[in-house]
């Protein structure tokens, strides 16, 4: 197989600190408002309780992306050597195609610039020999680079509960899901 | 119109650091700038009145309605110190200027930029070189009427009614630059601003 | 991603179908009949040309740089848009040369023809993997309904009287294939996956898909029925009618990103 | 000539070569003199701005007052921070930051920042005027002055500092008000006191084992603690622990983000820690499972509090207090006294109760018991100072000749105090409680407070009873607020002066919890008027001195640099094994220790230089002789309400820049659903929170991650929002902390409240 870059999102490290959507933004000086990682809670009807489970998730750098195929103005790039998604901004005529296409809400608009942006997997950090900025902030290493080439992680899921199922455009990111301790409640008060 | 007092006197405004500087640098306005001196300015209270107004804009302490830096306005993350603050500094020095403020008052404050205007201005009048042709039409049109406009309508959404010496001043401002563009061979408009891209 | 009023988008789609509805409609009426053209024929196709045209200059309205809208036809091995972006492109020039030639009928086939290739096209366009209520053949057939009702409605503009009793019943028929499209289809969402269940909740939950029910297929109907001709008020009824329903089109049919974390 | 393309122009500017040779005739001509500009210069070659080249790296460390103390590396370029990483040096944080952390550039660079010195014409008015540093330091001195002549003595003049910003040479603070005279002092701390104490009594000083060794620990229990919010750097210590076999139990009285990592979770009632540990002691009495040799050897009084607990504790008993089922607790004890070593990470948020010192000095005794006091991988591990021995060069300074204060001896002014208390001077500093600053204020009589400077602090956000703060507000002369952001304090204030952040002075910072050691570096200049506390101090000491010769010791010119080297000593050194703070410049070092546990000799600071069950210090100092149950408080409202740190600030700090805003962007109380229901209240509805103290309103979330009698709400300052949870809470004291820390610490979270929909 070749050589596909991607996340794997521990679910059951990762305590939802929100440090690698701020290191992402820390990177790049983002304006407010723009998200390139975005951490979001799984709902109640997946893990129990509120706000206490998470996937930290940006571009999922998916085999068939839906971005690249929408973009009428071929401003999306897939390298050969990674699998990267590159979203070519000073190509981009800001239609929102790829926003409104991509299932996993990765591109964003930038209203200052009235272009799309996404996650670049910081391809230049990776090309001097660092991980990306998420990555490399994870307190837990919760969030990890992968090679799908070489990744064998038998338990690793790639459409958990909670991920849209979208087998077509293969996402790159791996899952492993949160897990629940055993929990005692009080007496006196359930 | 005398364009170059205007001018000093929006410097001087925009640089006071007191409600007395304000009251004397709006006289100079006032005077040059043939409006009625229509209201009793120079009067202690009414100083105070302007300095609190003036302060809540564009100094603080509090969060400051209109931030009178251009990296505020052009930079896409809309922060101090950014890269029009760079380029602001690098316009000083092409023109053998420097800023002796450094760090304390960033180089894209409005009083610096005003002031780098008026450099050009005599400098100009000087010396007919096609480089400083060039900068000056860079400056003016690629920075200044980038944010001078997004500066003056931030001022104008203020919450609270304008200060009428504040409302003068931020007329005056749009007005020069209004002229100043139309002085200017309208080889490429002001254009709406685009940063540059961002590492993608 | 959260859905916002695509404004330009709405009045893009809507004008462009009704100018395709139109031309549908012309080659409909005028199929196995004399080869001779309709007396107003050159105003009615210059009129397509033009409400297509100035759709697509909406649609300009649209984008963040328009002065790159040029480059979108670039991309035509994958991207819909762009296949959209040139059919329209070609479709407009086809309608307007039909115009000025008074509606060759091997022009009129044609530009029928290659109006339906578009709304197909502008159908895929609208049909991604990220809105599942959505992510099939119905934005087509929600598009293809549009362009009949407003084709029939805006024609009877133009039509000769004997064609009207036709416009009349194929009116008739596409309100009643509509409502029941239009109703049906948020009914099934409803027993899909999550997404198509908020969708459905959504529409249903939404103003402007009961003032599209209502005053885009209901009343119209009624109407037609009760007085059993065409009003000339009637297709800026109809035309009201289908801004709304586009409306909710664009604002209220979820993106899977507005559940991340919850089930999908 | 055409005008340039914007681009062609700005890669001119690029280049200094090129931009100068740009206009090179120009300057030729010699045309800048007698050019119109009162602002800009003309500029020598070698000075304006260096804007080429790459990033140049500096040495800092996050000063926030946490666990983590990280280590950062700044990345600068041509003078601006441009974005910042951890410190892979540090094996603690492995070159990573938290979400705050990362956050800032923004901080230094946001627009929102207070920029010069300014005087508010009537407080709350929003009428600012501006002031030079000169004018400020004028009236401030003036006022200074004043009081003295007025009172006779600086007893009027109050400082109330914390940890907003807790570099060494930020003590420079109490020095500049030693350096003044005789001063009024708020002291203690409201973060972990009654613990300090606790822990002082047992063994005779806070001190924990290295956090890096919890991987070791074969059976960890997280009490009251939240680690995977306040100190993200430690999860994967306990991760380790974990997958090495451990078994991680989080007691806690809300379902906290480590409890959801942790193996098993124990709901308890909210200050009954003390009942539950009791009752796991007593259970491993039951079953033989201490560690006999171990306190045979290393402990007095054991057998006192064996006795203690076979006649006043029983299993069912905890088990009735603390809402814990009585069969857990029996798991829970034979499951840690059979794990070895086993730890108890004691959080600070459980000692903020008004039995919270006695639930510490059980909670040390259940470790103790089960002999793993003194283990690697085991201890009750609650903070250390070991890594703090600097020399406090900016702290202590001398009261000017002849300076009049309070008579009598003073206590320690705070968990950091190395002064010794007064010694054998004559006058002393008056203490004030600073976990009652507002009733302190409202109190002080012979002199009155008359004046307050604020540092490193943000009082009407932090400080308890806010209605009673804004009371006591009232009765000052003048507030002086130093800070970077415009908060609730500083809009109470007369003057407020703007300080510099981490990358804009010197300084050097250590960790209570880790034992690692950072350099602070100064990486650029200070942004608009910022000035570093202790450039405020000499620049007071100059227009003292100025005014009235000899009003002031402190240094009236300083290098932050000297100062920051001159808080070097030997045995620091020694313990980080450095030549010189130089060698910090390469990177954050580690102390060099014997053990990573503490008290690996077995050798205690105690009286009795082992483990005390029984002190008599304690019981001196008015508490209980052994660890021993203690009632909580009495409920005041009907359901109670906890207001701990939230993951996204540091009490009043980074909440309040927008790059947090896009996170979080507002507050919400949290409700168990059944407590939400019996009120009517609907998940998002908007609700007031009340009680005696006073009421807040913000919007609701429902949760069973609270329990049914529980509201919970976070502490943070968001720009722009009136949200402040200290309209709910009260300052009645913690049991124990006036023995170590000056005053007792603060039942923060012994506090109650009522909601209904807004």
């Amino acid at each position: 197989m070749k050589k596909q870059l991607g996340f794997y999102v521990d679910a059951k490290r990762c305590i939802g600190c929100f440090t690698c959507a701020m290191a992402c933004k820390n990177q790049y000086q983002q304006e407010p408002g723009v998200i390139w990682r975005q951490v979001y809670p799984l709902k109640e009807e997946i893990y129990p309780h509120h706000e206490r489970a998470f996937y930290s998730l940006a571009c999922n750098h998916c085999e068939h992306p839906a971005c690249l195929e929408v973009c009428p103005v071929d401003a999306y790039s897939k390298r050969p050597q990674d699998g990267i998604v590159v979203h070519h901004q000073e190509q981009c005529i800001g239609c929102g195609n790829c926003i409104r296409s991509c299932p996993y809400g990765a591109p964003r608009f930038n209203p200052v610039q009235k272009r799309a942006e996404k996650c670049s997997l910081c391809w230049q950090r990776l090309d001097a020999g660092l991980d990306p900025a998420c990555v490399a902030s994870c307190p837990t290493n919760a969030l990890t680079l992968i090679d799908l080439a070489t990744f064998a992680d038998p338990g690793a899921v790639q459409f958990p509960p909670g991920f849209p199922k979208m087998g077509r455009l293969n996402p790159s990111t791996r899952f492993r899901q949160a897990e629940l301790p055993k929990i005692i409640k009080r007496e006196d008060v359930s | 119109m005398d364009w170059n007092a205007i001018l000093i006197a929006l410097r001087d405004f925009f640089s006071a650091r007191d409600g007395r500087a304000m009251v004397a640098a709006c006289a100079v306005m006032t005077a040059t700038g043939k409006t009625p001196p229509d209201r009793a300015s120079g009067l202690p209270q009414a100083a105070d009145e302007l300095e609190y107004a003036f302060n809540r804009l564009f100094v603080g302490p509090g969060v400051v309605v209109a931030p009178p830096y251009a990296s505020v306005y052009l930079d896409p993350d809309c922060r101090l110190m950014g890269e029009s603050t760079r380029r602001a500094a690098a316009v000083y020095d092409a023109l053998g200027l420097s800023s002796s403020f450094d760090e304390e008052l960033p180089y894209d404050h409005l009083a610096l930029e005003l002031d780098a205007v008026l450099a050009f201005r005599v400098l100009g009048a000087q010396d007919q070189s096609a480089e400083l042709d060039a900068l000056w039409h860079y400056f003016l049109h690629d920075h200044l009427a980038c944010w001078l406009p997004l500066f003056t309508a931030k001022v104008m959404q203020a919450p609270a009614p304008l200060h009428p010496e504040i409302s003068r001043a931020i007329a005056f401002l749009s007005a020069w630059l209004a002229a100043a563009i139309k002085d200017l061979p309208q080889e490429s408009l002001p254009m709406t601003h685009q940063p540059g891209g961002t590492a993608a | 991603m959260t859905p916002s009023f695509e404004l330009p988008l709405v009045i893009f789609t809507i004008l462009s179908q009704q100018a395709i509805g139109l031309t549908l409609l012309y080659a409909l009426r005028t199929a196995g009949r004399s080869a001779r053209p309709e007396p107003s024929a050159r105003i009615q196709w210059l009129a397509s040309a033009g409400i297509l045209a100035l759709g697509l200059v909406v649609s300009l309205t649209h984008l963040g740089h328009p002065e790159g809208a040029p480059r979108a036809v670039i991309h035509l091995s994958t991207a819909w848009l762009s296949r959209e972006a040139l059919l329209f492109g070609l479709l407009v020039a086809l309608m307007a040369v039909t115009g000025f030639l008074g509606a060759v009928r091997a022009l009129v086939i044609a530009a029928a023809a290659a109006g339906l290739v578009a709304l197909f096209v502008q159908g895929m366009v609208y049909a991604p993997p990220s809105f599942p209520a959505v992510n099939n053949a119905l934005p087509f057939a929600f598009f293809l309904v549009t362009a009949i009702i407003l084709g029939a409605g805006t024609a009877s503009w133009f039509a000769p009287q004997d064609r009207q009793p036709f416009l009349r019943r194929i009116l008739v028929g596409a309100l009643v294939a509509g409502l029941l499209l239009f109703l049906i289809s948020p009914c099934i969402w409803l027993s899909g996956g999550a997404i198509m269940r908020l969708t459905a909740v959504a529409y249903f939950a939404s103003t402007l898909y009961w003032a599209h029910i209502g005053v885009g297929l209901i009343l119209p109907l009624l109407v037609v029925l009760a007085v059993r001709r065409i009003p000339v008020w009637l297709p800026v009824l109809l035309l009201a009618g289908a801004l709304c329903g586009r409306l909710v089109f664009y604002v209220d049919t979820v993106h899977s990103a507005v559940n991340l974390g919850g089930v999908y | 000539m055409s005008p340039m393309t914007k681009q062609a122009m700005e890669r001119i500017l690029e280049n200094s070569v090129s931009r100068r040779s740009f206009l090179s005739r120009l300057l030729a001509t010699g045309a800048l003199a007698g050019l119109p500009c009162g602002l800009l210069r003309p500029g020598t070659a070698e000075a304006g701005q260096v804007w080429e080249g790459g990033y140049q790296t500096f040495r800092n460390a996050c000063p926030r007052n946490c666990y983590d103390t990280c280590s950062i590396i700044s990345y600068v370029k041509d003078g601006v921070v441009k974005f910042v990483e951890g410190a892979p040096e540090s094996s603690f944080t492995r070159g990573g930051l938290c979400v705050k952390g990362n956050s800032y550039v923004r901080r230094v660079y946001s627009p929102d920042r207070i920029k010069y010195p300014m005087e508010q014409q009537g407080r709350g008015s929003g009428n600012w005027k501006r002031l030079s540093w000169d004018q400020a330091m004028d009236k401030i001195a003036r006022k200074i002055l004043d009081i003295k002549e007025r009172d006779g003595s600086l007893l009027g003049l109050a400082l109330t500092k914390y940890s907003g910003n807790f570099g060494i040479t930020n003590y420079g603070v109490e020095g500049m008000m030693s350096s003044l005279g005789y001063t009024t002092r708020m002291v203690g701390t409201p973060c972990w006191p009654a613990g300090i104490d606790a822990q002082n009594f047992d063994m005779g000083s806070m001190w924990c084992n290295d956090p890096e060794d919890l991987p070791q620990a074969r059976y960890v229990i997280v009490w009251g603690a939240n680690p995977a919010w306040c100190s993200v750097h430690s999860m994967k210590f306990l991760y380790a622990a974990q997958e090495a076999g451990a078994k991680m139990v989080v007691v806690d009285p809300v379902f906290t983000q480590t409890a959801a990592k942790a193996d098993e979770y124990v709901e308890i009632r909210a200050g009954e820690d003390c009942a539950l540990a009791l009752g796991l002691c007593r259970h491993i009495l039951d079953r033989g499972l201490y560690d006999r040799e171990w306190v045979t050897a290393h402990s007095v009084g054991f057998d006192d509090f064996a006795a203690y607990l076979r006649d006043n504790v029983t299993v069912e008993w905890a088990a009735g207090k603390s809402g814990v089922p009585i069969a857990q607790i029996k798991a829970l004890a034979e499951e840690f006294a059979q794990a070895r070593p086993a730890t108890i990470w004691i959080g600070y948020g459980m000692q903020r109760h008004v039995n919270g010192g006695a639930a510490v000095r059980v909670l040390d005794a259940l470790v103790a018991m089960t002999g793993n006091v003194g283990k690697p991988g085991g201890g009750a591990r609650y903070g250390h100072l070991q890594t703090w021995g600097f020399n406090y060069h900016a702290m202590l300074q001398k009261p000017p000749e002849g300076s009049k204060g309070w008579l009598g001896a003073s206590g320690p002014k705070g968990e950091f105090d190395v002064s010794g208390g007064a010694g054998n001077a004559k006058y002393a500093d008056r203490a004030l409680n600073i976990n009652k600053t507002a009733q302190e204020i409202l109190d002080a009589k012979d002199p009155p407070i008359r004046m307050l400077w604020v540092a490193c602090k943000n009082v009407l956000s932090q400080d308890f009873d806010r209605p009673k703060m804004l009371k006591a507000f009232d009765k000052l002369e003048m507030v002086v607020a130093v800070d970077q952001f415009f908060n609730q304090t500083v809009e109470q204030a007369d003057i407020v002066l703007p300080v510099t952040t981490l990358f804009e002075d010197w300084t050097v910072n250590a960790s209570y919890w880790h034992y690692w050691l950072s350099l602070n570096e100064q990486a650029i200049k200070p942004l608009h008027e910022a000035k570093s506390d202790i450039q405020i101090a000499a620049a007071l000491s100059r227009r003292m001195n100025e005014l009235a010769p000899g009003s002031c010791t402190f240094a009236t010119e300083i290098d932050s640099k000297d100062w920051m080297a001159r808080e070097f000593n030997k045995d620091i050194y020694d313990l980080f094994g450095l030549s010189s703070w130089e060698d910090l410049r390469k990177g954050p070092a580690k102390a060099k220790l014997a053990s990573s546990a503490s008290w690996a000799d077995g050798k205690f600071a105690t009286p009795s230089k082992k483990y005390e069950f029984r002190s008599d210090l304690c019981a001196k100092n008015g508490h209980d002789a052994l660890p021993m149950y203690k009632e909580g408080r009495a409920p005041y409202d009907k359901l109670r309400l906890l207001t701990p740190h939230h993951k996204f600030a540091i009490h009043s700090q980074f909440q309040n820049l927008d790059w947090m805003a896009d996170f979080n962007p507002a507050p919400f109380v949290y409700i168990h659903p059944r407590a939400a229901a019996q009120r009517g209240i609907a998940d998002g509805d908007m609700v007031r929170v009340f009680n005696k103290v006073g009421e807040v309103r913000l919007a609701a979330r429902l949760t069973s991650d609270v329990p049914p009698d529980t509201l919970l709400m976070y502490e943070t300052w968001y720009k722009g929002l009136a949200f402040n949870c200290q309209n709910l809470v009260d300052d009645t004291s913690a049991d124990m902390g006036a023995y170590k820390t000056g005053a007792p610490g603060v039942a923060i979270h012994d506090q109650f409240a009522d909601v209904a929909r807004a």
